[in-house]
């Protein structure tokens, strides 16, 4: 019909849908999935760099990492709200988060164990999601193209003061540079994992494409992610645990060895090491929080209602 | 001018503390607008703090800067008033502490800002303005749990008889300060519908390194990374 | 008549009182008080030391110190057991010390802040403890007099250990050495507190005197307790932090300044440093095991009526 | 014979780090007379603990006694079952793993009795029997739990639920022993009215230093005094 085929034209031409415009149910059904995910890995991803807040070798770099954490919980409500033009309230999702009914990233499911992981996270996890998102700034959905631009410039900032921990762990004393390349072992695979299953096992990628959702396939990505990550190893001075990572001069590209997709599918599925962690500690602070809530409604109805009151 | 090391180190230990306190509120809090908040009073309170043992360590002149200070003194040598290192897993006494702690700081930036040594003013001029945005924090909350629900306000009256007794160290320097702080202090509560306790116990000690069994505890927690590689750089 | 004086008859001779005896009222009341006193000092001492069982040095300290919150634990049920025999619950002893309504020795209202002071507890504190105990191992209520016996000896073994503890420190690094002068310094007075008020101030005393509870007076004991600590201290290498204390000849006792009799008063009367934390951590025990005890009750209620649950 | 240093770390460190959670409870439990036992069963296992890592030390020849080697290895170095370190502020979840670890501790330290490495034996033969003491007094509470009221029936399942998984590792050397372990285990758990999990989720790493996020803030709590003066003796 008509409302399909000037929604058609728009993506054709390139040009933004808008929440007012019309959408096809899947499309907007497929961008609340995916936008939703998105925020709820901000918010479960707060958690592994938060372990190492009250720790922190340096007070600098206790305050760098502060506000990372801080900024990815500001990139959750700014998602959560680009994912509310689609029609879905916040408190509907985050339910459906508590209840396990929606994903986030599986890379959140592995422990920080030491202070170069919140390195590793950052080179490594937040480098991968930047070569996973840039391609989401010129996403056919308006809202969230825009999101993505402010959150991409940030995580790029985060990315390099990951860097930049590897790198004077790389070059400090020998138990800090065991110390970062243990962690860059840990979260390698797992990071490479981050671009999900390869291309031919990947459900929704299609018609993701066809929408201008997504834009390169996740095994294209994955390899741009190699290729950078290469050269950023070398100049750290840690090695990437890939004995048969070489470069292939045919392909101009890096043949790497691929991630356990066995284990990811493990993970996503609910059994990695703190699938179960991760939920109990957001679980715990909801209902924690849940008397203080109640409180701040309460006092809110007050304030609304002030002739009620004089009125009983 | 310049302040004695010893001041200066009350100072930024009172910040630093209150600092670590709230960062273990950050994935915690009851809303995720409030791990926002509560983040941002984190960090102002960690910048002024580095801003303080800094300068303490400069006056002092053997060689420590703000890392030396903060992670490598041990509790007998934390000069914070106690009112900050007290345990706050329950949101209620986290606020009664915020909303104690910064009324207390406004009030003394305030002074230190026109004071006689220059490079305190400098630190008490930008973080006076923070702490004003603390209060306000802090007042909003405790309107809103004294003046809640039954279950909020029990909690919201009983983390401020708990935490009250412990802010009368806070003036022993500068006693002066007191009836300002105590008529603001007395209007949040009054328009929170709460008590306020009557004074009588009076804990003290922090500026003299005599704390309560809990900053160990705080400190290890802070200290182990950087304590374990004896040198390094980060 | 006849009963008091056969009573009195028994004292007089040096003999025990046992529970079956009859008893005045005041004998009996002030036993209670005096031995509940002593068993609530027992269970709340456990938490000053308890403090460092997680952080203990060595792994041969932690031991050690383990043990010995473990006895306290111990010498809390033995004494409880000794009050019981004049007819009071120990529930209806510890109800009155939740409550607030009995005291215990304020000495465990100082924190522990440093390991040090496990090893000043142990020096000064069960020293103290012992100047005041093992004249009550010859006091004339059987139950009492018997399980002081048993606690004077394993305190013994507690005072040597925190002796050994201060004398390794202070032997060991300057920091080690400062941390026990440290130590000293903040919990001499405190246990000179001990023995109570001066006599000329000291309630309850001449009647305890009379029926043989008690022996000495507080300033004897004090006494005591001093000439004794002089001479450890001087092989400890450590000081005793008091510039006026010196060897009177005349007196053959040293002259040493009193402890703040207003402070201890203001400790007594519930406004020491930690009289609230300790009661805190008393009621959270107790709160937090209510769910434990009443499902050990069910369970045995089963066990006992099992023909009920057939019959039901 | 003897055995590897690897393997006498992963039986000491169960024991240690056991014992380290144990202590905790030590004033804080619902009855004084659990204060006792529980103090009791920790000084078992700091006990055996001491003399697994002292042999340790030994055989791996590098000058490291119990000490060094308990409070100067970071978490990474660790040997112990994930199990063991997991947190257990809830009564029921510290019974549960009791149980749990102390019916393989009692099947293990069997077989160890009668091995080759005598020395090891020696050790295994002293604590079979606290371990059946343990064990035995795991399983009281957990029947008491298990068929005690509605609420501790609640608790004590999910508690069992939480931890199952992590007994899957215990078995990684000695996949042999688990038939028994099971039977015995099933047989506390069916008398105590509770239901035995399925087997499914099966985390690992313990062995080889991947711990849970807890255990390096148990180690820095115990081991904070130890590192703070280098080369000290105590």
């Amino acid at each position: 019909d008509e409302l399909l085929r000037y929604f058609d034209a728009v993506i054709e031409a390139d040009q933004k849908i808008e929440p007012r415009d019309w959408m096809p149910d899947a499309y907007r059904q497929g961008l609340i999935r995916q936008i939703a995910q998105h925020a709820h890995s901000e918010i479960i991803g707060m958690q592994p760099e938060g372990n190492w807040i009250s720790r922190a070798p340096s007070l600098k770099r206790k305050a760098i990492l502060l506000a990372k954490v801080q900024d990815e919980a500001g990139h959750g409500l700014y998602l959560y709200a680009a994912a509310e033009t689609l029609g879905v309230s916040r408190d509907a999702l985050v339910e459906l988060l508590l209840a396990g009914r929606q994903k986030y990233s599986s890379i959140f499911n592995y422990p920080t164990l030491t202070w170069a992981d919140v390195g590793a996270i950052g080179w490594l996890v937040d480098g991968a999601a930047i070569v996973n998102q840039v391609p989401l700034c010129r996403c056919s959905y308006g809202p969230y193209a825009r999101a993505m631009i402010r959150i991409c410039k940030e995580e790029s900032f985060h990315q390099r003061q990951g860097y930049e921990i590897l790198h004077t762990l790389a070059h400090g004393t020998p138990g800090q540079k065991a110390m970062a390349q243990d962690a860059v072992n840990r979260w390698w695979y797992p990071s490479l994992a981050m671009f999900g299953p390869p291309d031919a096992d990947s459900t929704h990628s299609q018609q993701s494409m066809t929408w201008k959702i997504k834009r390169f396939s996740n095994d294209e990505l994955r390899q741009r992610f190699v290729d950078m990550c290469v050269q950023q190893a070398s100049v750290l001075g840690l090695d990437i645990p890939d004995p048969d990572l070489r470069w292939n001069e045919q392909r101009q590209a890096h043949d790497y060895t691929q991630p356990d997709y066995t284990e990811l599918m493990r993970v996503i599925k609910g059994d990695g090491p703190c699938n179960r962690q991760r939920a109990a500690h957001r679980h715990a602070a909801h209902a924690d929080g849940a008397w203080v809530r109640e409180a701040a409604a309460a006092y809110a109805a007050k304030r609304n209602a002030p002739t009620t009151k004089a009125a009983a | 001018m310049t302040t004695s090391v010893d001041r200066l180190l009350a100072l930024g230990d009172d910040a630093l503390v209150t600092a670590q306190r709230l960062g273990h509120w950050c994935t915690r809090s009851p809303e995720m607008e409030e791990d926002v908040a509560l983040a941002n009073i984190a960090l102002d309170q960690l910048g002024v703090a580095r801003l303080l043992l800094s300068y303490a360590g400069e006056v002092e002149g053997a060689g420590r800067d703000e890392d030396a200070l903060a992670y490598l003194r041990t509790d007998r040598e934390y000069r914070n008033a106690l009112l900050v290192e007290l345990p706050d897993r329950d949101f209620a006494v986290m606020i009664a502490k915020l909303l104690f702690v910064s009324a207390y700081q406004r009030l003394l930036y305030r002074r230190l800002a026109t004071g006689a040594d220059e490079r305190l003013a400098g630190i008490a001029a930008k973080a006076v303005k923070e702490s004003a945005y603390h209060e306000d924090h802090a007042t909003l909350w405790t309107l809103r749990l004294g003046d809640g629900t039954d279950e909020s306000h029990r909690r919201m009256q009983a983390a401020v008889d708990e935490v009250w007794p412990y802010t009368h160290e806070l003036f022993e320097e500068e006693p002066d300060l007191r009836a300002e702080w105590l008529s603001t202090v007395e209007g949040v509560l009054t328009r929170a519908t709460l008590v306020r306790p009557a004074d009588s116990w009076a804990p003290t000690g922090g500026r003299d390194g005599r704390h309560t069994e809990q900053l160990s505890y705080l400190l290890a927690e802070m200290q182990v990374l950087h304590r374990a590689h004896p040198g390094a750089r980060w």
